[in-house]
């Protein structure tokens, strides 16, 4: 019974955190005005679409063991590419989406191929891969916001809500189709499967003869589709995008990466779960809106999001830490020996 | 024996013509003819360092650069990788467990090949299905298979291993000492399931330092040393005297030079040492000029009584008095201070920080006696170093060589001339000599013997048995955490070590 | 038999990896490290700047512009070397200590300084005991905390800049504080041919160097950073030498940070933004990698010089400053790789 | 598990320990160290409450007896910390006509920004969707005001806002972003949930403005534009938009500045964040006008450093290095991190000899003026922008007519009369 209980907190923290975190968030927010209204949570689920596609982006590369910094450039490089082909360019909206998440692809490409065959960490790499995509994206656009020049007609498809009473607009059913499809290719399928054994150990992927390079540039590439769809989709929402998307306030990238481990995905890889991060980016956006009804100010939500993060941190690291002492105790010893001693706890 | 071979009938499941693998200063398997066939369980033995290991490993594809023929099934295949080592039907349980350890037992079972519903998606419940009907033929029917492996218990996740090779349907079986970790009871279970395999027509080589084990379980038994085959043997044909003779051969005695230490005060006693659920109540003690091991099966507690020892993990209750004094050491700094070191067993993970040089590998564990305040460059000790180089003739002499561009042996020779290089009175030696060549275990034997008669203690924890006869002067016996016996100086030799490890033979107390 | 041989000689079949011959390009490579592309910087400067390049007044000018990023590129240097990634807490602990000597003014400018150094190294106490002592994911953490000292010191100020001579008040004595703090970012040697700043970082280098390689804590660091394991069961106290190396880096970085207030004369929150990752690339560019225990200060000191050199010959050239991501990018892509290459032919990853 | 714990509990008392300090320090943030240490307990009930329902404790003179706010008087009454009219009179603009093709013409022609700089004045209709104005009043009106991000300028702004909204008596809220567009986005919608009686916004991105104001005037709450100009297509969604005559303010600068540079010489450009309003006005605002007016005036380099004074500097140097005795003055975007560190390398290299002018209004500009290092700055009051917004609205809810735009009165500063202008608001 005792130890039932000790699981059930225990799984609590460690797998749903990120709903315990919504809760909390939830019950705060009976003391804002106007916070369990229609259009709040619509406003919330559509400004988590950009955090969504970025922190997916992330938690997939970080369960294969990986960090990938480019995300939030890659993102906004996808904006800037839908629009530029739409608005400069004059190519139909199908088409700039395509090389929106043709060009995320690319520098996926670039990325993965740096990590599984140069040998580079990948942290350096996609740290390198920032100051190149910026670069990129400020010489493609002069510096300057491209826009869809009044044209709203998909912006305002994006942005409406087609179920009645229910806080879903477009761009979110698209951000949950792309949760759910990462979801069902993250718990269904081989490569799926492929990537949490890669994070897991390396080594007997190996031996199972898993193409662990084939398998981790995949990853990337995936991870750049992924930040350039949801980069277009924000850009063509807000109608514009600036090369400075990526880096203002609380930047995308921290978002994504705190929403990833406050989700409960392993920093080592080879754990998580991209639905928890769907949820903590949802968690954190209704916090901020909480936050900015109750007191209105920015510092707080960063302060806030910081001591959520640097809880979820430390927990971690004190329960390893804990658990250290006990690695490779062989529990059929301790039953003998608590028989023997007529010891009932250890 | 490849000569008597028939192929038509009682034909061979595997058979491996003159194999070698040579590793940078050593010739690890040297020539070997091995074969089994099938419904046979054929037991691999030797001392460590034998040649058992690397063999296996050639055979699991580990290595692309093997020499000899290997057959499977009468015909020559090239297993020169793990991937073609599988198509060919060869499963390999590892020493260590090649399980992802927070990934569901169903998809480590089945990893590489999960079964698919369509082109695009795996089939969870076929999955779980035939990952059940795996867990069925190794008797852990009832676990649920959608568990992490890191839930289950190390038994479970041994037998578990155990199905994971069973389900890429192999012909040829290897298991490198898959009794380690798992009480008797278990043992039993394993050797059930390793009958009914046999019963499937199933070749299975079985990697063992239990003897009593292999007489259990073995039809065939293959004695290799010093990366040579001595010979086969039926099991009927043979004993655990005759095949301890056969593994130690007649080099021990030419090996080991007769030494006599001058036995003098105490110096370590240690009593009621406790660590729950790895060792229980141990009592010891070792006197200056003496080398006391503890032997012990693999997953005896050994390993951990050292670390506890000197502080590098934590211990439940226990005294222990050093020259008289009553010491405690939280962590290894405390205890190097304090007079006791700890020799790791495994080099790379955690002996060496082989990215760095020769000299400040000699140097660290003196970094804080040769500092004058906070001053310190290694530059200035080179004469400690090169001294240290010269007692071990660690090859090539270079000070400013990276340890990884360093041979085995001599990696070992430095991490051993890090530990002389201090002024601790016990030096806590595990696995000193593990996958070393030959000339450089007779160094490191002789350097051990030399620290001791400087009047300090040495315990050696060692499942090298000659060199534990070799070197000891006493030996206390570990068996599933507590002590179950004491041999002395006199009574030493591999065979009653061997016995007594075993749970055999005559209980000194 | 003869053809196994031949295959098992044949290309493409992997042989042992652990040399004992080491290749002399590599070596050089390696050795030299940064101050390879530091030399074809240098000739690049020379022919496209006819002079101008070597002239006193262009490397006083160099030097300056990098000497807050070298400062706290010292102190980064040992987090770096002790295997623990970054310490993105690097722009708060700057932005902390400008704040807190800018508030401390009123009490004289002794007080000023070493309060707003102290406030700062305080973050590398918990950063080091943190990581040190309980093995926290030193990415993670440092980030985390930097959230958190961001929100605080917000909240605390506010949101406000604050300034040295409006903190100062009417008082004489703090006025002349105030002046005097404004003054470190412009004191000058020998005729202005010296900015004290750079004195600074380069003494910080010199310090950096001897702490690395002359003394206990720099060559226990290299065990630890290399194989913590194999280090804490040599007896070396890991937990205290990686706090040791947190708390030199926020230490560094704390007297960047009051250079930064000085020269701006102004006490923000954003000071410091973006000296992260800028640091962790000058490093990495100085030859360190991320596996630790590798590199070393003269690498870093280098790594910075490329850095500097870099943005002052493309704005001598007149690139813009969007293509001079891509030029900064492309160049520490290539460095790394060919810094890993070399690394791994000489068997030391 | 004792430590966890232990934890746990600090960041608990830690979090609501915040929530008090931020809750009570909204009006006054200098005095929320005093705040927390008097009421630590009352710390959920506080963040509970509406920041802005306490009432205005200071006396109003202005009150008539009815209720009504007589708004004249109120606008002339309040006073900016620089002492200068915290709600000045809105200022029209006179405009040509708009070229045919203004991108067709070359970079340098005043031609090519016309749809920037006259943003606005020929935008058409206003949207049909703008409601009605209540006409009785400010009072008692809710305002959000969502601003562009963390600064000391904002800090200021915010000042001004709540001085002239709580002269007004009207209930003002004031959001921050910190410069993330995503953010901003949602503080509109929240705004929207919150159904205040209007909207003041400063937008991120010219662009997005149309997008951000579409969305509250399709929701039926008065939007106001403040400080950024936006394109012209959002023009037609905002009830009125007020701030500062960037472009009028860098023409003044530029013609001052050719002036002391005697007509001719090279000039260096430091930029604003590329892609933004002020980008364009305060490079091609001067590049255009001295294209007009002073030929003989070269345009050497421009470079976007951004606003880190040591880049700024390690820039300026370079240019030194690079065009010697070419350079004779450097145009800058921010008068404060990028005037220290232009001034520190001049000074560094002992060109006295450059003219320095830089945008903006901050205590540092200032006192670089004052210390004879900056030749001019431009005269530009964070609470007087905000001042403008709040007259805009107040006169807006009391029906009358107000400007579509309305320009903040433009003004330079140079040493001659910088004494007038302190103590510095920001």
């Amino acid at each position: 019974m005792e130890q039932t209980k000790r699981k059930f907190h225990a799984s609590m923290i460690n797998d749903y955190r990120a709903f315990v975190f919504l809760g909390i968030v939830l019950i705060f927010g009976i003391f804002a005005n106007n916070f369990y209204t229609l259009y709040n949570f619509t406003s919330i689920f559509s400004g988590s679409s950009l955090y969504t596609f970025i922190g997916l982006a992330f938690t997939l590369c970080m369960i294969a063991g990986h960090m990938d910094l480019s995300v939030g450039y890659m993102a906004t490089m996808g904006a800037m590419m839908v629009l530029g082909m739409r608005t400069l360019e004059g190519l139909p909206w199908g088409v700039a989406f395509l090389v929106a998440a043709g060009v995320g692809a690319l520098f996926g490409l670039a990325n993965g191929i740096l990590v599984a065959k140069a040998k580079i960490h990948s942290f350096i790499v996609t740290l390198g891969m920032q100051f190149v995509i910026k670069g990129l994206l400020n010489i493609y656009s002069n510096g300057a916001e491209i826009s869809v020049k009044g044209d709203f007609e998909v912006t305002d498809i994006l942005n409406s809500s087609p179920i009645p009473f229910l806080p879903f607009s477009v761009l979110f059913l698209f951000t949950l189709a792309a949760v759910i499809i990462l979801m069902v290719v993250l718990a269904k399928t081989r490569f799926g499967r492929n990537v949490y054994m890669l994070g897991g150990n390396l080594e007997t992927a190996w031996l199972a003869g898993i193409k662990s390079d084939r398998n981790t540039i995949l990853i990337f590439m995936i991870s750049g589709i992924l930040c350039g769809l949801g980069g277009a989709l924000y850009g063509v929402s807000a109608g514009t995008a600036t090369p400075t998307l990526g880096e203002k306030g609380i930047a995308p990238l921290m978002v994504g990466l705190t929403a990833t481990i406050i989700g409960g995905t392993d920093i080592a890889g080879g754990k998580g779960s991209v639905l928890n991060t769907f949820v903590s980016i949802v968690a954190i956006l209704a916090m901020f809106g909480v936050i900015t009804t109750l007191v209105g100010k920015f510092e707080v939500q960063i302060l806030f999001i910081g001591i959520v993060l640097a809880f979820c941190v430390l927990y971690e690291t004190f329960t390893k830490y804990a658990k250290q002492k006990t690695l490779g105790i062989r529990p059929d010893l301790v039953q003998k020996y608590m028989q023997e001693s007529g010891k009932t706890k250890l | 024996m490849s000569e008597a071979v028939n192929t038509n009938e009682n034909a061979y499941a595997l058979e491996m013509r003159s194999v070698s693998k040579r590793f940078p200063g050593t010739l690890a398997v040297d020539q070997v003819d091995f074969a089994v066939r099938a419904g046979e369980v054929h037991a691999l033995v030797g001392e460590n360092g034998a040649g058992k290991s690397t063999l296996m490993k050639m055979l699991a594809g580990l290595y692309s650069d093997y020499t000899g023929e290997i057959y499977i099934d009468g015909k020559l295949c090239e297993l020169h990788s793990p991937s073609l080592a599988k198509e060919h039907g060869v499963g390999m349980i590892f020493q260590e467990l090649s399980l992802a350890r927070r990934i569901s037992i169903y998809e480590n079972l089945l990893v590489g090949r999960l079964p698919k519903k369509n082109a695009l998606f795996i089939d969870k419940k076929e999955a779980v299905r035939q990952a059940s009907e795996l867990l069925e033929r190794v008797g852990l029917g009832k676990q649920d298979p959608t568990k992490e492996v890191s839930e289950i218990s190390q038994c479970d996740a041994q037998l578990t291993e155990i199905a994971k090779v069973l389900g890429s349907n192999p012909s040829i079986i290897v298991m490198d000492e898959p009794t380690s970790a798992l009480s008797s009871e278990e043992v039993k279970r394993l050797f059930a399931i390793i009958d009914s395999l046999k019963k499937q027509g199933l070749a299975i080589i079985y990697i063992s330092h239990h003897l009593q084990e292999i007489f259990e379980v073995a039809d065939n038994i293959t004695v290799m040393r010093d990366g040579k085959k001595v010979g086969t043997y039926p099991v009927e044909e043979t004993s655990t005297e005759h095949l301890i003779e056969k593994m130690v051969g007649k080099s021990v005695n030419e090996f080991y030079a007769e030494h006599t230490a001058e036995i003098g005060e105490e110096l370590l006693t240690v009593k009621d040492f406790t660590r729950w659920g790895f060792f229980h109540h141990v009592d010891f003690t070792v006197h200056r000029g003496e080398v006391l091991a503890i032997v012990g099966l693999a997953g005896s507690g050994r390993t951990e009584i050292g670390r506890s020892l000197v502080g590098a993990d934590p211990l439940d209750q226990g005294t222990v008095v050093l020259d008289g004094k009553e010491v405690s050491f939280k962590d290894m700094t405390q205890a190097v201070n304090g007079g006791i070191g700890y020799l790791t067993e495994d080099r790379k993970v955690a002996g060496l920080a082989i990215t760095q040089s020769v000299t400040d590998n000699i140097l660290v564990t003196i970094i804080d006696q040769l500092s004058k305040g906070a001053s310190y460059y290694p530059k200035k000790h080179l004469g400690v170093v090169n001294k240290k180089i010269e007692e071990l003739s660690i090859y090539p002499p270079e000070p400013a060589r990276l340890v990884n561009n360093l041979s085995g042996g001599n990696q070992q020779k430095v991490l051993m001339a890090k530990w002389l290089a201090t002024a601790v009175d016990v030096l806590v030696l595990d696995e000193p000599t593990r996958g070393v060549d030959i000339g450089a275990k007779q160094i490191i034997h002789q350097a051990v013997l030399d620290y001791a008669a400087r009047g300090n203690g040495v315990i050696l924890l060692s499942s090298d048995l000659p060199e534990v006869v070799g070197l000891c002067d006493r030996a206390i016996i570990l068996r599933e955490g507590y002590i179950v016996g004491e041999i002395q100086k006199h009574e030493i030799n591999e065979n009653t070590l061997l016995m007594a490890a075993n749970g055999e033979g005559r209980h000194v107390s | 038999m003869t053809t196994k041989e031949q295959q098992a000689t044949a290309p493409g079949i992997k042989q042992d990896s652990r040399r004992t011959d080491i290749s002399k390009t590599s070596l050089f490579i390696n050795r030299a490290g940064a101050y390879f592309i530091v030399a074809i910087l240098l000739v690049i400067g020379l022919i496209i700047a006819q002079g101008r390049f070597v002239s006193i007044d262009n490397i006083r000018s160099i030097l300056n512009a990098v000497s807050l990023t070298g400062m706290a590129c010292a102190g980064l240097a040992f987090v770096v070397y002790s295997a623990n990634f970054n310490d993105m807490s690097l722009p708060m602990t700057m932005a902390l200590s400008g704040m807190m000597a800018v508030q401390l003014i009123p009490f004289g400018i002794v007080v000023s300084v070493v309060g707003g150094i102290a406030a700062g190294t305080l973050v590398g106490v918990v950063n080091g005991i943190l990581i040190g002592k309980f093995r926290a994911n030193p990415i993670i953490w440092t980030l985390a905390f930097n959230m958190v000292l961001s929100g605080i010191v917000r909240v605390a100020w506010g949101g406000s800049q604050i300034y040295p001579d409006t903190v100062a008040g009417d008082s004489e004595f703090a006025q002349q504080a105030a002046v005097q703090f404004n003054s470190f970012a412009r004191t000058y040697f020998f005729d202005g041919a010296l900015p004290l700043m750079v004195v600074v970082m380069i003494v910080l280098f010199v310090f950096a160097y001897f702490m690395m390689t002359r003394t206990r804590f720099g060559n226990k660091l290299k065990m630890v950073g290399s194989n913590y394991e194999a280090a804490r069961l040599s007896g070396v106290n890991c937990a205290k030498t990686v706090i040791l190396a947190y708390v030199l880096c926020s230490l560094c970085a704390a007297i960047a940070g009051i250079f930064y207030t000085s020269m701006t004369k102004i006490g923000a929150y954003s000071n410091g933004e973006g000296y992260d990752f800028d640091c962790l690339t000058a490093v990495l560019l100085g030859g360190m990698t991320l596996a630790g225990g590798k590199g070393n200060i003269v690498g870093v000191f280098g790594g910075v010089l490329v850095v500097g050199m870099l943005k002052n010959i493309m704005t001598l050239i007149g690139i813009s400053t969007f293509s001079q991501y891509l030029v900064t990018g492309v160049v520490f892509l290539i460095v790394v790789w060919i810094n890993t290459s070399s690394e791994r032919k000489l068997g030391r990853a | 598990m004792k430590k966890v714990l232990t934890i746990v509990a600090l960041v608990l008392v830690l979090m609501f320990a915040v929530v008090a300090c931020t809750s009570t320090g909204t009006e006054e943030p200098a005095a929320e160290e005093t705040a927390a240490a008097e009421e630590p307990a009352a710390e959920e009930t506080a963040a509970a409450e509406e920041p802005a329902a306490d009432t205005p404790a200071e006396e109003d003179a202005t009150n008539t007896e009815g209720g009504a706010i007589d708004i004249a008087a109120v606008i002339a009454s309040e006073k900016t910390t620089d002492n200068q009219q915290l709600m000045p009179d809105p200022i029209e603009k006179a405009f040509p006509d708009r070229p045919e093709d203004p991108s067709s013409l070359p970079e340098d022609d005043a031609g090519r920004y016309y749809d920037m700089e006259y943003v606005g004045w020929d935008a058409g209709e206003k949207d049909a969707g703008i409601p009605a104005s209540p006409g009785d009043g400010p009072q008692g009106k809710k305002v959000i005001s969502i601003v562009h991000g963390d600064h000391a300028w904002t800090t200021a702004y915010e000042k001004g806002m709540k001085q002239a909204c709580e002269a007004f008596g009207m209930e003002v809220e004031v959001w921050s972003p910190n410069w993330d567009q995503a953010l901003q986005d949602q503080l509109i919608d929240q705004a929207i949930n919150a159904q205040p009686d209007a909207i003041a916004l400063i937008p991120l991105s010219a662009e997005n403005a149309v997008q951000q104001f579409r969305k509250i005037t399709q929701a039926g709450i008065a939007a106001f534009g403040t400080n950024m100009l936006t394109t012209s297509d959002a023009m037609p969604y905002m009830a009125a938009w007020t701030g500062p005559d960037d472009w009028a303010q860098m023409r003044q600068l530029a013609d001052t500045l050719g002036e002391a540079m005697g007509g001719e010489g090279g000039i260096a450009y430091i930029t604003h964040d590329p892609g933004g309003s002020p980008y364009y006005a305060r490079t091609y605002g001067p590049i255009t006008e001295f294209a007009e007016k002073y030929p003989d005036i070269k345009t050497l380099d421009i470079q976007s450093p951004g606003f880190e004074a040591a880049e700024v500097k390690q820039v300026v140097s370079d240019w030194i290095t690079r065009f010697g005795d070419d350079l004779n003055a450097i145009f800058l975007a921010d008068d404060s991190a990028q005037a220290t560190g232009a001034v520190d390398a001049v000074k560094e290299a002992g060109r006295d000899d450059i003219m320095i002018v830089a945008a903006g209004n901050s205590k540092t500009g200032q006192d670089l003026v004052k210390a004879g290092d900056l030749l001019i700055i431009n005269y530009q009051s964070a609470e007087g922008d905000a001042g403008l917004c709040a007259r805009t609205m107040a006169e807006w809810f009391a029906g009358e007519e107000v400007l579509p735009v309305g320009y903040l009165a433009t003004d330079m500063i140079t040493s001659d009369n910088v004494e007038g202008f302190y103590p510095t608001q920001w």
